[in-house]
């Protein structure tokens, strides 16, 4: 299994239904392929709608609808369309439950870096800041390790996103909760031993007594798909 | 009544070294016919405030690689390498700032309110500078409004009383940069006679409204 | 001529064409019997109205539109309503060109004060306060005495409304502008002479050497009253 | 989806001395039905948290003429002398706030942000024992956050989705009061199908609201 799919099908799980849920542009926006149209969940983007759909199939694209990534979209029936204070207000508010963002490394602390590398990219925060401040729930869905470094690192090397501590890491090789004590590591990928795992990680992690495999969400029809 | 002008004549009234208020999101929702104008017409030394810089030859992005733009403030110029070129040249200067922290900045500056006090970018590169105010135990982090000489929006529909109505996601950072700048321009698809647009439509009423650019002019 | 005639008449010549006022409740409000249609002013009612019209025919009533004080009214065409944080910014945030209100007092600072007598009547301010800080012009309409009592004072004794002083003071004796030197003299009421004007005045006011008379708007036809 | 319940379930969900946003202007816009539920509920030591009272036997007034409130945020209580004579008799407190503070009061609390500066008020009686925060050598008055228990607003029409549509100068405080309390009552004139309401005409999307109650239940 690709390791996008594993990220993307064990994040799946996390969203409860009926729950407002904002997906980053590229990885996290794969999670919706894994949600049931019947868990009524709904997909906020930050450029203004709460309802997003899946996008329009050949010539049925609208200029005046789209996503964050300024990529054509549809809009689910009961949507509803806000303005760019609105929108964060719903984020910044405490009204949106879950974010899934990508992220650059994420420290002992639960703290996140997703947007900037000094002097090479910077592409600015967009909505990072606000989604990581504000959501209820921030799930870090990302590869474990990037070219082979780790990811998950003592302190964060890269400017962060906010002082605020995630609530969930999920990678290929392992899901991991931030707490008061420090890392946890609660979940192994499928047939991941926890020595993979310490190999790819430079923080220190808490190892429970018993750390099982994580289970998937379920591959869907495609005529289930939201997004 | 509000005057309805060519695109043209609109740039004409906005001088080299202005500061702009654009509206748009990646380009949707964006007051295209007015960025071409600006363009076609040269100006030189803007300061562009808009949430993103789109892409190189779309959009906003149409005036970064014109040259027509020295500073912006922004919350996201990833997708245009050219604003991401100039910025790490020195060629043009790049506030960032966070998206939510934006949207209020620019509220409070047509709101008559003094400032945002967000915990966004509390502790980050993005509260360098900025003051912290404690309320209460908590700290907040104070963003100062943001006003322009000129604001140009795009709205789907407007009245020649200047009502605007917006669509969908193209609605965006319009309506609120409609209150921020004493010049508004509004380019829309279409002008209907006044009293056509019912009082709930309307996003931004025509007070606030100065120039009305239509797309079949 | 009764008093709140003159007053309304008086205050209707200050209103430009094509400009945005709010009406105070009471004698301000009928300030628009004296405005001319052509002259296409739009008037705002804080509760979330820009171009308000007049109270609608018997039986023609909506109890979705409705003016501040709760009474019924019409929409012009090209009106627009708004939720209460958009009527608040247009008047905080400059965009409002003039407010005509009531005043208990008003005192050689320019300073008004109309919104409660301590122990006595307590309304509380309303609008009145983000009408008088945020306007660009500020009109106070009111009797130039209370019961033979003045009410233009050299400090009002009231809480005042704001430390903002007002643009100009028309009474049926008097129109009166606060300025860097005090409380200047401008127009005398129709047939009042000076003395009368500093009989009912306890604030020193600056005469200079000529004061006209008041020109007061024409009586329009009743097909032309737009509230 | 969202529960639709009647206004007497609705009043059964709102213990004694809970915190109140109630919708309206004048009674207008007003959840008349929800506070006519509370009345025959036997409600006591409500905190109301409204642009005004309304009149003795109207709207809001119902609540005050049964002696059910006993605290009130609010900018206006001068067409109500029963609200009125509770203040100065000490029966009833009431916190008297510029109505435009108020708005943005209400908004900050349901927007996540740390307070309002505004001029209005500053100088005046409105302004005691409040902060006033210098920035760049002008003062601006700091209000504070408001957030309610319970929000309790009218809407025009709604979905079963809970997406809200308002009509007129019945807007008014409605949308701003939706977004400052975890639970948000919305009481309308007629709950339509999902997808019926287009997205553009919503004023409150329905993540924010819990209950409904229709006046055809």
């Amino acid at each position: 299994m690709h390791p996008e799919e594993v990220i993307q099908r064990r994040v799946a799980i996390e969203l409860k239904p009926g729950s407002l849920v904002n997906l980053g542009i590229g990885l996290p926006t794969g999670v919706s392929h894994y949600v049931s149209h019947a868990d009524n969940i709904l997909f906020q983007s930050e450029n203004g709608i709460v309802g997003m759909g899946s996008r329009p199939p050949e010539g049925m694209a609208d200029e005046d609808l789209t996503d964050a990534g300024g990529a054509f979209v549809m809009a689910v029936p009961g949507a509803a369309t806000v303005d760019s204070g609105m929108s964060f207000g719903l984020i910044r508010g405490g009204h949106l439950d879950v974010t899934v963002l990508g992220g650059l490394q994420v420290d002992e602390r639960g703290y996140l870096a997703n947007w900037m590398i000094p002097g090479r990219m910077v592409p600015g925060m967009g909505g990072a800041m606000d989604l990581v401040s504000g959501a209820r729930r921030v799930i870090v869905a990302m590869q474990h390790t990037a070219k082979g470094g780790p990811k998950i690192v003592p302190q964060c090397t890269l400017p962060i996103t906010a002082t605020r501590r995630v609530t969930l890491i999920v990678t290929e090789l392992a899901v991991i909760e931030p707490t008061d004590e420090g890392l946890v590591l609660r979940e192994r990928g499928p047939g991941v031993t926890i020595p993979t795992i310490l190999d790819g990680t430079s923080a220190h992690l808490i190892i429970p007594d018993v750390v099982p495999e994580m289970k998937l969400a379920a591959v869907l029809a495609a005529e289930s798909q939201v997004a | 009544m509000k005057t309805a002008i060519s695109a043209a004549a609109a740039a004409d009234l906005i001088p080299d070294g202005a500061i702009l208020m654009i509206g748009g999101f990646m380009g949707a929702g964006s007051p295209h016919p007015l960025i071409d104008a600006l363009v076609d017409a040269g100006r030189k030394n803007l300061t562009v405030i808009a949430n993103d810089t789109a892409r190189p030859g779309f959009g906003i992005g149409k005036l970064v690689t014109a040259g027509a733009v020295t500073r912006v403030i922004t919350s996201h110029i990833g997708m245009n390498p050219e604003t991401q070129k100039g910025m790490l040249s020195g060629r043009i200067e790049v506030e960032l700032v966070p998206q939510g922290t934006l949207a209020e900045r620019i509220r409070a500056g047509g709101y008559g309110l003094g400032g945002v006090l967000t915990k966004t970018g509390l502790g980050t590169l993005a509260a360098e500078g900025q003051r912290v105010i404690e309320i209460d135990g908590e700290e907040w982090l104070l963003a100062k409004p943001l006003k322009a000489d000129f604001a140009l929006i795009h709205a789907d529909r407007a009245d020649y009383q200047g009502n605007a109505a917006y669509q969908l996601t193209a609605t965006n950072f319009n309506p609120l940069m409609a209150t921020a700048a004493p010049t508004v321009l509004c380019e829309t698809r279409e002008i209907l006679p006044v009293g056509t647009i019912p009082p709930d439509e309307v996003g931004t009423p025509g007070v606030l409204v100065k120039y009305l650019i239509g797309r079949r002019m």
